[in-house]
């Protein structure tokens, strides 16, 4: 049987060690197996790894690896492969991985089927970051002809295998023969489309052309519900959506929002996220205060989702000095993200919020932001399976995106203490400290979560939604 | 004849030249940083800093634009940020599908403008002339990305008669590949249908005044041979201007269009090389397009000296 | 051309209206009359008199839904106005052929010359292709082009006018017509080809035996070809009869008009200074006699202009690079002078360089090699401020006043415009001079706020003169400046160069292909050929004694408004202009000329 | 004065009132014109219409249907259409307008230096116009609003600049043409200086197809806006413009089809008028047309 997906954006590079592209990972998730995967409850589990474990100190990490596994080019996935992937992805210039392997001191070859992380400094997110592209294992032959360029033909050891890729049209991928869990897939052939248009991607299903979408636009999650012929799906994603305010980013910092804490307060306040949710999302989003969904074990439920308080609002906006407070936001060119905004600065006018938008195209966006060049930026992120990924380079003084230019030692202290523990009650108590100085210093102002939504044809079955927004085709069939 | 297209070519270097400055200055000109927009959503410095040197960003500006030149005169337009893919197969890639879509979209702008301007033209201030106004003026003022929807909602997905998009290589399969590209250049040419319809009905208009459509008609020839053949054949001249000019807009304006459809051609490839700052991609891909233009206009000044034979026989 | 006496045209009260602005405007009123079988009926009048349009009437060429002709016309026994579009069709052609006015534009320019021929042939479905390129090629050699056969494939703009006028003539014999309507045949030809021209319809007569309704405002045209004389006035037919009569006793008073402005070649012998044209008011047909103009030439003076071995070339490029392959000499090593009052006429066919020679002494373009003395200042040598100066002393007045007025501007500001922009005079009195310039030139002054499209041809030409004597120029080079203009109004122009030449003492440098106005206004003649003065001298001298061959051509070429005179043909030669296009290698051969008598100088003819 | 000059040869009407005449005669360039000045008093004297603030949200009227309430209807955050049309006409008129004076505004002088002067002016100015018309329309207006940041005003001077070379190779070529007449040679003889010539002359008479086209480039500007719109360069949220409206509106085509429908038939309007005005001024403008 033959698939086809309909994905929002062409992916790039389809190289793990180089991709950077979200809709890049929906298609390693059919090529490439990583050593762990993630369940859609955010275990992590097993796949190219059948077992781990930690060295008491946090600073080892031993991983046993399937025995029997072949590459597409059928060369067998050993511990020397999966060194000379970490290694590749540590060393080659073009490798975007260095930061998420940024902990790893030196990986080594224990035995034939074993292999050993150590690292500069406890780590536990370094199995999340494995159970990604950084631990997505690649046949080193393949890696070793191709080089930068391996990207021209991926050669890994998922269930599918690459087959041609034709850029802003398609990516085709069939099926591995020598798969090593081969009697769980169905699916014969893969093409991935991109078709970036949200109506046109679904009217494409409705013909009949596409098998299955990925983010479905809200809007129409409804006449999807409706359609006999077609399934519905969603779930609530790990990001996040939210407003940066320039804290101490450069000159422009300097202004009345960047320096009182109480006007962030209060704008936060003035937004009314549920009623943002219904009218954007159509209810299937969730509103959010914190960088993890309510849903979340992560999330600190002594810092609930506020309800709408414009007297409290007005209050802290007069308590700071203001009658009206002038504020430039950006924000990223797409309809959704204008609606949603347009009715965010309808809601904090009632404060007091003078807000006038500048609506940039996304690489702009983006450097004004690094740069500094900006009072209030929309900003997303697409989230992680770890919690650390949500905020640690976000707001640590030395964050590798940190554009807020947030620093607070107290904050730096917590969430690196977090990082390093391996046991999930310390870390959720460092995040709950974390969080409460965060909601009140408020550099981020999170809006909400939105939900990944599908939408397929009826005769597609063993689809499971993952809030990481992968399309795992394990289990998944065709009918008819 | 060929003395003349040679004298041509040259006088499009000075045009190129100008172009890749035009071209290259893009990088300069657009806000937002190109290494940047492709670190990753990580944005790791080591590798940001790898990037700039790598695509020697941190020389300086005049230096870079030498040495672009330099390699693309040796035939390398250099490799796309985004995928590593070289933009010199890139193009290859996508020539076929944009010169299928150029094509079907001029015979749809031809059947549709043409025979409409001609009988706009002959039956000038009737109700037939204002009714091609109308239409014609239609096409104008439907934007493409509008039409493209509402046909996909119609034809595909109300009545399935078409797929919704996609693209299908011609010699992979002639009729599916026809089949894939009537809607996006059915929108297409509706629009340059317009154009050519009322330029076509202007020239008509011209010519059907000239003394020798008079004498003509004094020959006691009939209505139709003095439009077909007297009339237009002399009309057609300035329409094979245009249309070279809209074949040559077509090669890279039909952004949204390709978009609606994602019919992978060069308009949707440099548009989102643009937004995704890949400017080994906008370049090459421009610099290709520009000569496309200029080698359109060269083939229309071609056709127009043979149909002409005034000017045939001056050269 | 005793024949049977029946008409085969026959036009009874046509009357034709166009639709203007809503309204039906009669142009052609109750217009009646018969062309018998082997009949050639001449149709004169002025410009905009209806000619055209009573032909296109006949043939029902104009705008179906702009247009309506009502009366009767029976073309060869068939009722034209009830017949059907394709019953019309086969009348077209077969009943009736036109040839136009303009040679230039009424053949098309993408086919084939053959292919144009072949196809009145082929058309009514009554002959195969291949007889129609014997039939074609037989046509072309009936109207004498030459190597027939070979130039089926050639495209009109291979052709010369005069050639392109014998083709559409072929074109209208293809099919036999009973009936040819020429419409102007030889308004836009040369007087040489004119000529030929004229001797091949009567010839073609002859042979086919058919009627010819010819269409003119040359007096002298008609009185050579025609037999009867249809005289039309402001849409209506004013006199009919033979054209002996017409000539000698026209009873309306615009006949008289027409006739006592025809300029007659030989007229002028043993007068000493040019002549007035008598003018007769077309109202009441009184004719006032030409007073006489006074010697205004003072010979003793230095000449204001000097023109010493002009020579003007242009560039023909070709190549890659666009290398000059060689050059027209337009105007080739010419020398004359010019003295206050006097007029001095450059005559010659078309392409001989007239006009270059004009507008290189003004430099309008810049000459390559020779002197131009004005007033005693050197132009070739001026730098472009002084050379602003220059031209308020030598003006220029052209051939077309439709195209030499800039349509969206008035006249008066038109007129003052050259004074205010030279800084002779505040806006005030430039207005006042423009004012009273129109009075000068016979127009009133409150004309000034009109724009030039509201004027008649005659008047905008007065407008242009007026224009020129503006900055009060010793010179005016009067390039072709009445061709374009109906016969009468063309003597009214010449009248008030004249009277202004007397009051302002004004220098002429008329430019012209129409020897017999030449005689009329000239002290001095100068001939030109392929770029080169062949003959100059006192007018008289000229046109009594011509010498070189080239004028004697010009001077035979001339009709003559004499009806007496009909039937005599000229020598029909058939041969093409020579061009002036020289490879660049070419050496001009070394002139040398003879005097025949008082400033009579005539080139001699190359030893060869 | 003789006869013949008594004879009045046309009537006393000035130009500017004779092509006034025959544009009042000329059905079409009416209703044209009706549309536009209709369109164009609704965009002025939006402030003082009693229609809601077209930026006034309200989320218990969230795609609306039109209704007595909200004539057109309301959009995806609940504002009101009508009032956002009327405002919209604003932008996308003036999207219209200023980009096309700004094209005629570079456009014309350069097309009559190169058409006049000819030579090496002539061949820099037609170089880098060719070079300019082989840039691909939308890829120029993107970068030109991309480097010059997302805004109305922007979009306008890139659309307005991409426009421009077509307005040079027309003036250009209506200059040859014109160039050669007579009473430019006459203009020449009587010592004009370049700079009259140019203005006086030459303008006047090579104005008309200029004009004409640019009625005509008017509707594709307003297009483009809203196309740049779609790419998000035009009209800045929350303020509205047709185009903007319509490319919001194509993701509700099914569920609140109102939405593009008005903007789109008040494109289409605006682009008939501009062109049937267009239409009735080259006739207007040219003295050969009764
Ligand atoms: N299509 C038309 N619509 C309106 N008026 C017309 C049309 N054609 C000719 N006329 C008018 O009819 C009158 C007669 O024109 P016609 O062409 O017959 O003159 P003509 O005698 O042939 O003059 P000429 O010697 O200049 O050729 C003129 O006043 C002219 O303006
Ligand atoms: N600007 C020009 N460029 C090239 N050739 C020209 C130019 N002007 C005139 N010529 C050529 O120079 C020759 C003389 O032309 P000119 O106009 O002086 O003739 P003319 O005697 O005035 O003819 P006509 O009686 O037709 O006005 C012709 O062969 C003409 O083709
Ligand atoms: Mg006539
Ligand atoms: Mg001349």
């Amino acid at each position: 049987a033959e698939l086809k997906i309909g994905l929002q954006d062409d992916a790039d590079v389809l190289d793990p060690a180089q991709s950077r592209t979200f809709v890049g990972r929906i298609v390693y998730t059919a090529m490439c197996d990583k050593l762990v995967d993630v369940t859609p409850d955010l275990k992590i589990v097993p796949q190219l790894a059948t077992a781990w474990n930690w060295s008491g100190d946090g600073k080892v990490l031993t991983m046993k690896l399937r025995e029997g596994v072949k590459f597409h080019d059928e060369t067998p996935l050993n511990a020397e492969a999966v060194v000379a992937t970490i290694e590749r992805n540590m060393t080659l210039p073009e490798s975007r991985r260095k930061s998420e392997l940024a902990s790893v001191e030196k990986v080594e070859a224990a035995a034939p089927y074993e292999v050993k992380f150590t690292l500069k400094s406890p780590d536990v997110t370094l199995l999340a970051q494995l159970s990604d592209r950084a631990g997505m294992i690649v046949s080193p032959k393949a890696a070793k002809e191709l080089g930068a360029n391996f990207g021209s033909h991926p050669v890994c050891a998922g269930p599918f295998k690459f087959v041609e890729r034709v850029q802003q049209d398609r990516i085709v991928l069939e099926k591995f023969g020598d798969y090593w869990n081969k009697d769980h897939i169905f699916i014969d052939k893969v093409t991935y489309l991109p078709i970036p248009d949200t109506t046109v991607r679904l009217a494409n299903l409705r013909s009949g052309d596409l098998d299955m979408i990925e983010r479905l636009a809200a809007t129409d999650a409804a006449s999807v519900k409706e359609d006999a012929s077609l399934t519905y799906a969603d779930v609530v994603n790990i990001g996040y959506m939210a407003l940066y305010a320039n804290i101490a980013n450069g000159p422009r910092a300097d202004n009345p929002f960047g320096k009182d804490k109480r006007l962030r307060q209060a704008f936060s306040l003035a937004i009314d996220r549920d009623a943002l949710n219904q009218i954007v999302y159509e209810g299937t989003a969730v509103g959010g205060n914190q960088p993890f969904p309510p849903n979340s074990p992560w999330f600190s439920k002594d810092i609930p989702v506020p309800a709408r308080d414009l007297d409290k609002a007005k209050a802290l906006v007069k308590e700071a000095g203001f009658d009206r407070v002038p504020v430039e936001m950006q924000i990223p060119n797409n309809p959704v993200a204008a609606q949603m905004m347009q009715i965010v600065q309808s809601m904090v006018a009632e404060a007091g919020f003078d807000v006038s938008l500048k609506s940039t195209e996304f690489a702009t966006l983006l450097s004004e932001q690094t740069a500094g060049n900006y009072q209030l930026s929309r900003s997303d992120w697409s989230g992680r399976v770890d919690p650390d990924g949500n905020i640690h380079q976000f707001i640590t003084c030395k964050g590798g995106i940190n554009d807020t230019k947030y620093c607070n030692p107290e904050v730096d202290k917590l969430l690196n203490e977090a990082r390093a523990s391996t046991d999930d009650a310390v870390r959720k108590q460092k995040y709950d400290a974390a969080a409460v100085i965060l909601n009140d210093d408020m550099p981020i102002i999170y809006l909400g979560h939105q939900s990944w939504i599908w939408a397929l044809h009826k005769n597609i079955t063993g689809f499971i939604p993952s809030p990481d927004g992968m399309i795992r085709l394990a289990g998944v069939k065709k009918a008819g | 004849m060929y003395t003349y297209i040679a004298k041509r070519l040259l006088v499009a270097i000075p045009t190129l030249l100008i172009i890749s400055v035009f071209v290259f200055s893009l990088q300069k000109l657009l806000p937002g940083d190109p290494i940047l927009a492709m670190a990753g959503e990580e944005r790791d410095p080591e590798v940001i800093e790898y990037l700039r040197e790598k695509y020697r960003l941190n020389d300086p500006v005049p230096y870079q634009y030498v040495s672009w030149l330099g390699s693309v005169l040796k035939g390398d337009l250099g490799i796309s940020l985004r995928t590593n893919q070289p933009v010199l197969e890139l193009v290859a890639e996508k020539l076929p599908v944009t010169i299928q879509l150029a094509i079907m979209s001029m015979i749809f702008a031809f059947v549709i403008g043409v025979p409409m301007g001609i009988l706009a033209a002959v039956k000038k201030n009737t109700v037939f002339d204002y009714l091609a106004n109308l239409i014609a003026l239609s096409g104008l003022s439907i934007p493409n990305f509008w039409l493209g929807i509402m046909l996909i909602l119609l034809v595909s997905v109300k009545l399935g008669w078409l797929p919704a998009s996609g693209y299908e290589p011609f010699f992979s399969n002639p009729l599916r590949s026809i089949e894939t590209m009537l809607m996006p250049s059915f929108v297409l040419g509706n629009a340059l249908a317009a154009t050519l319809m009322r330029h076509t009905r202007s020239a008509m208009l011209s010519v059907l005044s000239a003394d020798y459509i008079r004498t003509a008609r004094a020959k006691g020839l009939s209505e139709r041979s003095v439009v077909l053949e007297h009339s237009f054949r002399n009309a057609v001249l300035p329409i094979v201007t245009l249309s070279a000019l809209l074949f040559g807009e077509l090669l890279a304006g039909a952004v949204l269009t390709e978009q609606i459809f994602t019919i992978p051609g060069f308009g949707k490839l440099i548009v989102d090389a643009v937004f995704n700052r890949d400017y080994a991609v906008v370049q090459g891909v421009v610099l290709c397009t520009a000569i496309g233009f200029i080698l359109m206009n060269l083939l229309a000044d071609i056709v127009y000296v043979l149909l002409n034979p005034r000017i045939r026989a001056a050269l | 051309m005793a024949g049977v006496k029946t008409p085969v045209l026959s036009v009874k009260e046509l009357t034709t209206s166009f639709l203007v602005d809503g309204e039906w405007k009669p142009v052609v009123r109750n217009v009646s009359f018969d062309v018998m079988s082997g009949e050639t009926v001449a149709l004169v009048g002025e410009s905009g008199s209806g000619k055209s349009v009573t032909s296109l009437s006949i043939m029902r060429l104009l705008a179906k839904n702009q247009s309506r002709i009502e009366g009767k016309i029976s073309l060869n026994g068939k009722d034209v106005l009830s017949l059907s579009g394709k019953e019309m069709r086969q009348v077209r052609g077969h009943d009736a052929a036109m040839i136009f006015q303009e040679p230039m534009t009424s053949l098309n320019p993408i086919f084939s010359i053959g292919r144009q021929i072949s196809e009145a042939l082929t058309c009514h479905g009554d002959m195969p292709k291949p007889d129609a390129r014997k039939e074609t090629i037989r046509l072309l050699e009936k109207v004498r082009i030459p190597n027939a056969a070979s130039r089926f494939e050639e495209f009109p703009h291979q052709f010369s006018g005069g050639m392109r006028q014998r083709v559409m003539i072929a074109m209208a014999l293809a099919s036999k017509p009973k009936l040819l309507i020429a419409d102007e045949p030889t308004t836009a030809l040369d007087v040489t080809i004119q000529g030929q021209i004229l001797d091949l319809i009567k010839l073609l007569q002859e042979e086919e035996g058919m009627s010819v309704l010819f269409i003119t405002h040359d007096m002298g045209v008609v009185a050579e070809v025609s037999d009867r004389t249809i005289v039309m006035y402001r849409g209506e037919a004013v006199e009919d009869g033979t054209t002996g009569d017409i000539f000698h006793h026209g009873k309306h008073p615009y006949t008289r008009a027409l006739l006592a402005a025809v300029p007659r070649l030989g007229s002028m012998a043993g007068q000493k200074w040019p002549l007035r044209f008598p003018v007769v008011d077309t109202a009441t047909g009184t004719r006032s006699e030409p007073v006489a103009v006074a010697d205004t030439v003072d010979r003793r003076k230095t000449p204001i202009l000097e023109v010493k071995n002009l020579t003007t070339r242009f560039p023909v490029r070709g190549g890659l690079f666009g290398a000059k392959t060689g050059a027209i000499h337009a105007v080739e090593n010419i020398s004359f002078d010019l003295f206050q009052g006097e007029t001095l006429s450059l005559v010659g066919e078309s392409g001989c360089g007239k006009s270059t020679t004009g507008r290189s002494i003004t430099r309008l373009i810049e000459p390559d090699a020779g002197k131009v003395s004005l007033d005693g200042y050197d132009v070739t040598a001026l730098d472009s401020s002084s050379l602003r100066r220059m031209r308020r002393s030598i003006q220029m007045v052209f051939q077309d006043p439709f195209a030499s007025l800039n349509p969206r501007m008035t006249v008066g500001a038109a007129v003052a415009e050259p004074i205010v922009e030279h800084h002779l005079g505040t806006r005030a009195d430039a207005r006042d001079k423009a004012a009273h310039l129109l009075e000068r030139v016979g127009l009133k002054a409150d004309m000034m706020t009109r724009y030039p499209h509201e004027f008649s041809g005659g008047q905008r030409q007065r407008i242009c003169i007026a224009r020129a004597l503006a900055l009060d120029p010793k010179v005016i080079v009067a390039d072709e400046s009445v061709s374009a203009l109906d016969v009468s109004i063309k003597a009214q122009v010449c009248n008030l160069l004249m009277d202004l030449q007397q009051s302002l003492n004004l220098a002429f440098l008329f430019i012209s292909h129409d020897m017999a106005v030449v005689e009329r206004v000239s002290h001095r003649v100068a001939v030109m050929y392929l770029g080169e003065i062949v003959e100059i001298g006192p007018r008289d001298a000229v046109f009594g004694n011509p010498q070189h061959p080239y004028t004697k051509k010009l001077l035979a070429a001339v009709p003559v408004p004499d009806p007496d005179r009909r039937g005599i043909k000229r020598e029909l030669s058939a041969d093409e202009l020579k061009s002036p296009v020289r490879p660049l290698d070419y050496v001009v051969p070394k002139r040398s000329y003879r005097e025949i008598g008082a400033g009579h100088l005539v080139q001699l003819e190359p030893a060869a | 004065m003789t006869a013949l000059d008594q004879i009045t040869i046309a009537t006393e009407q000035r130009p500017p009132s004779r092509a006034w005449r025959k544009l009042k005669a000329n059905k079409g360039a009416l209703v044209g014109l009706g549309i536009i000045a209709f369109f164009t008093i609704l965009a002025i004297a939006a402030p003082l219409l009693p229609i809601p603030d077209p930026n006034a949200t309200s989320w218990s009227a969230i795609r609306k249907a039109p209704s007595a309430a909200h004539w057109l209807g309301t959009d995806d955050i609940g504002r009101d259409i009508l009032s956002r049309m009327i405002w919209g006409a604003q932008a996308s008129l003036m999207a219209g307008v200023f980009s096309v004076a700004i094209a005629l505004v570079i456009g014309v002088p350069f097309g009559l230096i190169s058409g006049y002067f000819g030579g090496w002016t002539d061949q820099i100015i037609s170089r880098i116009t060719e070079a300019f018309l082989a840039m691909p329309f939308l890829i120029t207006a993107i970068a030109l609003a991309a480097f010059l940041g997302p805004s109305l005003t922007n979009a306008m001077i890139a659309i307005g600049l991409s426009a421009m070379p077509v307005f040079v190779r027309l003036t250009r070529g209506q200059v040859l043409a014109v160039k050669t007449e007579e009473y430019v040679e006459g203009a020449r003889s009587i010592g004009l200086r370049h700079l009259s010539i140019i203005t006086r002359y030459i303008l006047p008479n090579v104005f008309a197809p200029i004009l004409v086209q640019a009625t005509l480039t008017i509707a594709t500007a307003i297009i483009a806006e809203a196309s740049l719109s779609f790419l998000g360069l035009g009209q800045q949220p929350p303020a509205p413009s047709w185009g903007s409206m319509l490319n919001v509106a194509k993701n509700f085509l099914s569920q609140a089809p109102w939405m593009a429908m008005w903007p789109g038939a008040a494109i289409f309007l605006v682009v008939i008028g501009f062109n049937l005005l267009g239409d009735g001024l080259r006739d207007a403008l040219d003295p050969r047309e009764a």
